[in-house]
């Protein structure tokens, strides 16, 4: 095997690695913004790779290009998609871990409208 | 090689697409439409004489040689039946002019028509098995839209339950297909008949040719399989139940005389057998479903499956005579049918209703209305002299011949039943007395379709016309059932024409 | 600016006109090697928006790349600890940032970065709402995503 | 692996017709879906199943051995038209329920009484 | 090497597993939103490293499309669910 | 000239509603005249047809079933042509005023020659299918005619009930005539009256009995005879002349018709004759005890119909003498009898027995013709109808065949002689006198067109019995009789014969009947209850109801209008049909239950795809089961993409991701519910129908994939379909990817196909979602 292909595998296997790691963070976090986090992150890393691989392994135009599109449109909507998601999820009032510490967020929907209030300055300790 | 093969499909097509560009000016869809249909059956009819002169026509597709591509192939049983779906609709069309809202002809009613024209002369075009099976979709898409085209409650109702079972019918259709491909390694029918005829009965091909009597026997409406078509077949406008009526559980009918003539012949061995319990079953039910019902269209959509087992009742007797009978039933069964619900649909039009309690004294209101039902409703209950008589007694002489005396019986007595049920409509609209102040909902004067009369009569009474000529000329009609029988029942010879062209 | 990039994209079409074969591979080299030309040239022409804007866009992406990697990292090691040690909450966060297009960048980043995801913007578009998982004081994370994360993105971005 | 994709399609129409046997238009809908899926995938499977085999002709000629081509392209076509169907069908229960308003199916029997 | 893909290919497919334990678990929609935009994700993966094994360009391209389709899904998923429909 | 004969009588039909529009009642006497005209030219074939000549013209029909319209006029089609066309002259002539002042009355004459056609079409028939023809025919006029008076529910249940009882026994009829033209080898009647071995094919017996039926029906023979009384709703001169005189003789007609070639076996001995029997004694007592005075003669026709069953079924060349005389007096009499109660009820407006009476003092002319016709229905001499019964007798004593004991036929003829004594002294005195009788004053003679009808048949009842008409009858009649006897037969008739045991039978019932007549009051009473006792009505009405409850019943187990019940019954029919050929059919399943091979991803992949398959069903939220389907969806590419269908995986994924958001979009409006509402019982039915269709079709993917690598090689070139396409694909249509190729090439029609399945989805889903013609459910959903 090639340095190439020792690469390519490499590369693969990274990818997998963290395909696993959000796999595993959806099923360990206990609520569904936290898993959300791994969703996020370690999918796109994980793809990321998985791309380049592929990129590297057939090493010609068309490989190179539909890579380098899959790595920027992940870029592009994995936080947008984790974004409206976690909003719905927070607006449909999907419930929060009992270990959450601060919610800022909490009650200031107004369900009806879908406005949601901007943090009042009272509410600003700190500039 | 004949190229002009695909005009049946052409013809619709084109002129389907038209009347999409016509948008909402109705009269100008009204005219492309008109001049479409009569072109189609102008050509049908043409076709039918080729084929009568010339034997069988094929035509394969781009020229690619065949079983590779896709083959149109015309007997004269698939002529027949395009000659009979455009005069279908050619006259279904007239009476479409006189009885269908504005409404829903802006709303793309020609042009959902036309697919359907051409949904059905492709089923009765195609040599070649997954081409059959688009063309069913075509037309069931056809159908579904215009069975509920107007968003009326029963219309949404009744369309539900007529798309769900259609897809379900459809998806073992496929299944069906891709196995059969899977098992033979063709789609071509003729190439079927040939690989098939060698092929000994194992319990797949068996089982196959059950999916197949599935399908079709859905589309076909018959024993357990009927359901759909008394959910729905009431709702719609009039003219569409009367092109449905003649035209869709008959594709039904078509697609079984001809796959079980051509390739699953005895296959399984029972095969016959089954198909005249089926027959029977399906008369009775169908029948006594007519009896059940006291509403014009509802009773008439009962006789519809009623008489689809005299149909199977043909491809299940076998033979020269018993398929001759069948097709020479399907002839009658859609003309008739085909008038009847023209003439119910009048019925409910003038009435504003289809139940026969509100309804009456239409004999005196419109005589000639009443004369034509009574043609057509004794032709359809097989009194002589009209065409339901001499079709029903060639079944029942192939029967008798074949010593099948319990389908033959079966036969008779839905016979009485079906003139029972027929007279129930009779007695009820045009004998009983009018009945006091309508209490239909319709209170308001019956829409203008009323008005013009004759043009309501008319369409019907042409094909009612044809019912009697085909009963004075029950010889040459038979004659003519019986060439086409004679090529079902020699597979070769629609062999020898697929793959004689190169 | 437009001019530089469509200058850039003319120079990569010579190129690959040069090259014989209308070939995409070719043309994305003659992208890098126009650009090459226009950033060298620029010490003769006068400064480009363009060039800086690029190199602006390629820092952001190391960036961006960098943070998604160190967050998975993290989150690989969180996942793998026998007991989950988390505290999450939800945090608001006055923007800077003013445009949809910054507003977008600066919460996209976020998400991509370790143990933060922006929940929801609000509808007036001053505050930012974001998810942690490991929060210890409010207003100390507050200043880190301000000064840190958010100045970059609009530095990248103005 | 036919074995196993067989018991994959026998699944997918034993649960489709469970589904199609409900009570609730929306499961009926499902029900519907996964027989689709069930015959798309029966007619890939009997395709004959070549791994990394796709019926695409190189410009050198390529390989021996490719894909059977026409199931695929049965299944193509069957693709649009099932899909064309469910759309329609799609359409038509929520226009059903919306003047029925219902969507239990034993109450949508005014038509057959 | 194709060895040491079927190994990665049978990770993913254990990965896409538990994303399925997730939608089967939800609780809430949301959470199974979330898991079948992953296995969308799963579905990309396994498609570009199959086509690193067969050596085929054209299952790339099934890959694009899959990260394509399966955001829109999502997006389409999470404007229903803030519509508000209670399950 | 027999078929314009023939077919006058319709062209008749065709021009009576034109000719009264212009014409008025004038035109009565012009369809009368050409009715008489009709008479005429049979009559005056008469000479050549007694002396044996047949008159016969065929026509080719339908050469494929051996049917051929033909026709034939020999002696006993003659007789009854006269019969139809002399009395129908009468009729018609009668029936122009009887309706005088009706509108309908152009309707009605054309259904009475609508009907006189088909019984010339039935009686002139040389062709069992052209007879049969006509024979529907006549049911259907019959059945026009019954229910004229449609607005009355009696009528319409009366036509129901003749053309259910007689349309039913023709197609029974029709079974047996089809078998009979079978075993025959012909349908021509000419030439199966020659054949003597029909008697013994074996289907002689089936044949028979079916073409029994439908004679027995048709001649309202017992059981069958229910109809007729109900028949009598008919305008009085539609009964006189189909129910009567002509019609229901169509039965008699066929049994003497084919006596030569199905008679002579004890089977139809004794059906035949025992039948005839029993309805003519049955009938004569029935008669006796009714009111109605068309009843009366209804139940009388039905006895004389059972006389003349009875002499066809004897069999005997005296026997089909007598029987073709009395068919000739009973036409001619009772068609007189139901004119005059036409007359009596047109004047008074009753025609109840109880309130009638004394109408020889107002209608003298009328009791006189009513005199003779009714003597001659008493079978009292010197009428013709006592030649009939004395024929009658002296075949009872003479020539009986040898399951007919003669003891039997003669004890029942003498009784029915009683009988008719009885009823025609009923029928009398009871119209014509009486004491009770309330006062008729205002009633008068009818026009005088309407009395000549009853006039010349009156005449005839007498005139048939002397010279010279009576040796001019028995010319006709031994051709008639011998045409049905097979052989020649000589006729001769007299008043008297001297002192003969017939005529000693004939006082001895006469005295009786008087005396019965006598005592009539005590036996009606008895009878009214007896009657009541032995309705054979309650049979049909019973089966009828019966009839109505089981489709309904049947029909409401079927169409429930749920459909799952429909896909229950669908699928189960799948099941069953599939897995019976399955199970009988031969070859063997090949199972291969190794994995090896098989990468563990994609069995991993396929344990996924079984689990997300069954989470659609299992999970209980709606977005959940979307969810599930869509993963199953990815998995569908995913496999789409292991096996080398790039193509399919692309467009599955944007179908499915379509379909999903459709389904969002589509379920955001619909009912939220979405628990199972269906019992335990049915979920388990449910998931064992599931379990079948499941195993059945992966049995059939199981059977069919083993044969993959030996698919049967094409015939050109031989290469398989898919060789093909692959080799092909670049040289002849410039393309690399084959699944394209053939799409867009080979297969192109099929595309076109699925283009325009597209776009009418697309129009139709438009139009479903734009058209709205009924009001919404929810209105504020319209939106």
């Amino acid at each position: 095997m090639s340095i190439r292909e020792w690469t390519v595998l490499a590369l693969v296997f990274f990818g997998t690695f963290f395909m696993l790691v959000a796999a595993f963070g959806l099923n360990r976090m206990p609520d569904l913004y936290t898993r959300m986090h791994g969703a996020a992150k370690s999918t796109t890393l994980g793809i990321t790779a998985i791309m380049m691989a592929a990129a590297l392994y057939f090493l010609n135009s068309a490989a190179v290009m539909r890579a380098i599109l899959v790595i920027v449109f992940f870029f592009l909507t994995a936080p947008v998609a984790t974004h409206v998601l976690a909003r719905a999820a927070y607006f449909r009032r999907v419930p929060r871990w009992e270990g959450t510490t601060v919610d800022e967020l909490l009650g200031r929907y107004d369900r009806a409208s879908h406005v949601l209030e901007s943090r009042q300055e009272g509410d600003i300790s700190d500039g | 090689m004949t190229h002009h093969l695909v005009l049946p499909l052409i013809i619709p097509l084109v002129t389907g697409a038209l009347v999409i560009l016509a948008g909402r000016r109705r009269l100008a869809a009204r005219a492309i439409t008109f001049v479409g249909m009569t072109t189609d059956l102008v050509y049908a009819l043409y076709l039918l004489w080729l084929v009568w002169n010339e034997g069988i026509q094929v035509s394969a597709l781009g020229d690619w040689p065949l079983p590779f591509g896709i083959a149109l192939t015309v007997d004269l049983l698939s002529a027949t039946m395009l000659v009979l779906a455009a005069l279908m609709g050619w006259v279904v069309l007239l009476f479409t002019f006189v009885t269908i809202d504005p409404e829903r002809e802006r709303f793309g009613f020609y042009a959902l028509y036309q697919f359907l024209i051409l949904g059905v002369s492709g089923a009765f075009l195609t040599g070649d098995l997954f081409n059959l099976y688009v063309w069913f979709e075509v037309m069931l898409i056809s159908s579904f839209g215009l069975m509920t085209l107007g968003g009326e409650r029963d219309q949404l109702e009744g369309g539900l339950k007529y798309v769900v079972i259609n897809l379900v019918s459809s998806t073992f259709f496929l299944i069906a297909v891709g196995l059969l491909y899977g098992a033979t390694g063709t789609l071509n029918m003729a190439h079927l008949a040939t690989i098939l005829a060698e092929a000994e009965s194992t319990r797949l091909i068996s089982a196959l040719a059950m999916l197949f009597l599935l399908t079709f026997g859905i589309k076909a409406a018959i024993f357990p399989l009927f359901f759909w078509l008394p959910a729905s077949y009431h709702t719609p406008p009039a003219a569409v139940t009367a092109l449905f009526g003649g035209l869709l559980t008959k594709v039904g009918v078509y697609a079984m005389f001809r796959v079980f003539t051509l390739f699953f012949v005895e296959q399984p061995p029972y095969i016959h057998t089954l198909l005249l319990i089926l027959a029977g079953l399906t008369m009775v039910v169908g029948v006594l479903g007519a009896i059940a019902q006291n509403n014009v269209r509802r009773i008439l959509s009962f006789h519809i499956i009623s008489q689809i087992g005299y149909m199977i009742m043909g491809l299940g007797l076998a033979g020269v005579l018993g398929l001759a009978g069948g097709i020479f039933y399907v002839i009658h069964h859609i003309i008739v049918k085909t008038s009847l619900l023209m003439i119910g649909g009048a019925l409910e039009e003038i009435s504003g209703t289809g139940d026969l309690k509100h309804m009456g004294g239409q004999l005196r209101e419109r005589p000639w209305l009443a004369f034509l039902f009574l043609l057509a409703a004794l032709s359809l209950a097989g009194i002589p002299p009209l065409s339901g008589f001499f079709s029903k007694l060639t079944l029942l002489s192939a029967a008798l011949d074949q010593e099948q005396y319990a389908i033959a019986a079966v036969s008779l007595g839905v016979s009485v039943l079906t003139l029972f049920s027929m007279t129930k409509i009779w007695a009820e609209v045009f004998w009983k007395a009018a009945p006091l102040p309508a209490p239909s909902p319709a209170a308001e004067p019956a829409p203008a379709a009323v008005a013009p009369y004759w043009n309501l009569v008319a369409p019907a009474a042409i094909l009612v016309t044809l019912s009697l000529l085909l009963g004075l000329g029950a010889g040459p009609a038979l004659e003519f059932a019986s060439a086409a029988a004679t090529q079902l029942s020699v597979p070769a010879e629609y062999v020898q024409a697929v793959f004689g062209i190169q | 600016m437009v001019r530089s990039f469509l200058l850039n994209i003319f120079l990569a079409l010579v190129w690959t006109f040069l090259q014989g074969e209308l070939q995409g591979s070719n043309f994305a080299l003659g992208l890098v090697l126009g650009y090459l030309v226009i950033a060298l040239s620029q010490q003769v022409l006068g400064a480009s928006a363009y060039v800086r804007k690029v190199g602006q866009v390629m820092r952001f992406l190391l960036f961006a790349i960098w943070e998604i990697f160190t967050a998975s990292l993290a989150l690989a090691w969180l996942i793998m600890q026998p007991r989950l040690r988390l505290r999450p909450g939800i945090v608001a966060i006055p923007l800077d940032a003013e445009t949809d297009m910054e507003i977008v960048a600066v919460s996209s980043l976020i998400t991509l970065s370790p143990g933060t995801m922006s929940l929801d913007v609000s509808t007036d578009r001053r505050t930012l709402y974001v998810h942690t998982i490991d929060l210890g004081d409010p207003d100390a994370f507050r200043r880190e995503i301000k000064e840190g994360l958010e100045r970059q993105v609009l530095e990248v971005m103005r | 692996m036919e074995t196993v994709l067989a018991v994959v399609v026998g699944t997918l129409f034993a649960v489709g017709t469970y589904l199609i046997l409900r009570r609730s238009l929306v499961k009926l809908l499902l029900g519907l879906l996964l027989m689709a899926h069930g015959a798309n995938l029966l007619l890939f499977t009997l395709s004959g199943l070549r791994r990394g085999a796709p019926p695409l002709i190189g410009p050198d000629g390529g390989q021996e051995t490719y894909a059977d081509p026409l199931p695929q392209a049965l299944i193509l076509t069957a693709l649009v038209i099932g899909f064309s169907l469910m759309a329609f069908t799609l359409v038509l229960a929520y226009r059903a329920d919306q003047v029925v308003g219902t969507d239990d199916l034993q109450r949508l029997e005014t038509t057959d009484r | 090497m194709s060895e040491a893909l079927d190994v990665a290919l049978v990770l993913l497919t254990v990965s896409m597993g538990l994303c399925i334990v997730r939608l089967w678990r939800g609780p809430s929609l949301p959470d199974r939103v979330v898991a079948l935009d992953q296995i969308g994700i799963h579905v990309v993966a396994l498609s570009a490293v199959y086509s690193i094994q067969v050596g085929e360009l054209v299952f790339l391209d099934v890959a694009v499309v899959t990260g394509l389709l399966a955001f829109i899904a999502t997006v389409a998923f999470a404007r229903y669910l803030e519509q508000g429909q209670d399950i | 000239m027999l078929i314009i004969a023939l077919f006058s009588a319709f062209l008749l039909a065709l021009v009576t509603l034109p000719a009264y529009r212009w014409l008025g009642q004038r035109a009565t006497w012009l369809l009368s005249a050409a009715t008489a005209v009709l008479f005429g030219w049979f009559l005056w074939q008469a000479p050549a047809v007694s002396t044996g000549h047949v008159l016969s013209v065929t026509y080719p029909w339908i050469p494929r079933l051996n049917a051929a319209f033909a026709l034939r006029l020999d002696g006993l089609s003659l007789l009854f042509a006269l019969l139809v066309t002399g009395i129908g002259a009468l009729i018609i002539l009668y029936g122009g005023y009887y309706l005088g002042d009706d509108a309908d009355l152009s309707r009605f004459q054309s259904y009475m020659f609508l009907f006189m056609g088909s019984m010339l079409g039935v009686v002139l028939a040389d062709d069992l299918v052209t007879l049969f023809v006509f024979w529907e025919l006549t049911s259907v006029s019959s059945y026009l005619l019954i229910g004229f008076r449609h607005e009355d529910e009696k009528a319409r249940y009366g036509a129901l009930k003749a053309l259910l009882i007689t349309g039913g026994g023709g197609l029974a009829m029709l079974a047996g005539l089809v078998m009979l033209g079978m075993a025959g080898g012909s349908f021509r009647i000419g030439e199966l009256i020659t054949q003597t071995a029909l008697s013994t094919h074996p289907l002689y017996t089936a044949f028979v009995l079916l073409i029994l039926l439908g004679a027995f029906t048709k001649s309202a023979q017992v059981p069958f005879h229910i109809w007729l009384p109900d028949a009598m709703t008919a305008p009085t001169p539609a009964s006189g002349y189909l129910h009567s005189a002509t019609m229901v003789k169509a039965g008699i007609y066929l049994l003497a018709r084919l006596q030569p070639a199905l008679g002579g076996t004890d089977l139809w001995h004794l059906v035949v004759g025992i039948v005839g029997l029993v309805t003519m004694l049955l009938a004569a007592y029935l008669a006796f005890g009714q009111n109605d005075l068309k009843a009366l003669l209804a139940y009388t026709t039905i006895s004389s119909l059972g006389w003349a069953v009875a002499l066809i079924g004897i069999g005997s060349s005296l026997a089909l003498k007598a029987a073709m005389v009395v068919i000739v007096a009973h036409s001619v009499y009772k068609a007189a009898l139901f004119l005059l109660v036409g007359i009596v009820e047109h004047e008074t407006g009753t025609r109840d027995l109880r309130q009638l009476g004394g109408l020889a003092r107002v209608l003298p002319v009328t009791a006189v013709v009513a005199a003779l016709v009714t003597m001659s229905m008493a079978g009292l001499p010197p009428l013709f109808g006592f030649l009939a019964k004395e024929t009658l007798f002296e075949t009872a004593l003479t020539a009986t065949p040898a399951v007919l004991p003669a003891l039997w036929v003669a004890g029942a003829a003498f009784v029915m002689a009683i009988f008719a004594v009885a009823y025609s002294l009923l029928f009398y005195f009871g119209v014509f006198f009486g004491s009770d009788a309330p006062s008729f004053d205002e009633v008068h003679e009818p026009a005088w067109p309407m009395l000549l009808g009853p006039a010349i048949l009156a005449a005839l009842s007498v005139l048939l019995a002397f010279p010279p008409l009576r040796t001019a009858s028995t010319e006709l009649l031994a051709a008639a009789a011998s045409q049905s006897y097979g052989d020649a037969v000589s006729v001769s008739l007299a008043l008297w014969h001297g002192i003969t045991t017939p005529l000693l039978m004939t006082i001895a019932a006469v005295a009786s009947g008087v005396v019965l007549w006598a005592v009539r009051k005590p036996v009606r009473r008895w009878q009214a209850g007896a009657i009541a006792r032995i309705r054979l009505d309650v049979l049909y009405d019973g089966s009828i109801t019966l009839l109505n409850r089981l489709a309904t019943g049947l029909t409401a187990r079927f169409q429930t209008g749920t459909l799952s019940d429909y896909l229950l019954m669908i699928l189960g029919a799948m099941i069953v049909l599939v897995s019976y050929a399955m199970i009988t059919g031969s070859g063997t399943i090949t199972v291969s239950t190794s994995l090896a091979g098989i990468p563990t991803f994609e069995l991993l992949a396929a344990v996924l795809m079984i689990l997300s398959a069954v989470a659609v069903a299992g999970t209980s939220t709606r977005l959940g089961a979307i969810a599930a389907l869509g993963v199953v969806g990815f998995f569908m590419t995913l496999f789409f993409v292991i096996y080398s269908g790039p193509d399919l995986a692309l467009t599955q994924l944007m179908v499915e991701t379509l379909t999903v958001i459709l389904l969002l979009l589509v379920f955001y409006f619909l009912p939220r519910v979405f628990e199972d509402r269906s019992t335990r019982l049915a979920r388990f039915r449910d998931i064992a129908i599931a379990a079948g269709v499941g195993t059945l079709v992966t049995l059939l993917t199981l059977m069919v994939s083993p044969l993959e690598g030996g698919v049967v090689a094409s015939q050109s070139e031989g290469l398989t379909v898919s060789e093909f396409f692959l080799q092909q694909s670049v040289p002849a249509a410039f393309g690399e990817n084959v699944v394209n190729v053939i799409l867009v090439d080979f297969r192109a029609l099929d595309t076109l196909g699925e283009i325009t399945v597209l776009v009418i989805a697309v129009l139709g889903a438009y139009a479903l979602v734009k058209l709205r013609l009924s009001d919404d459910h929810d209105a504020e959903d319209g939106s």
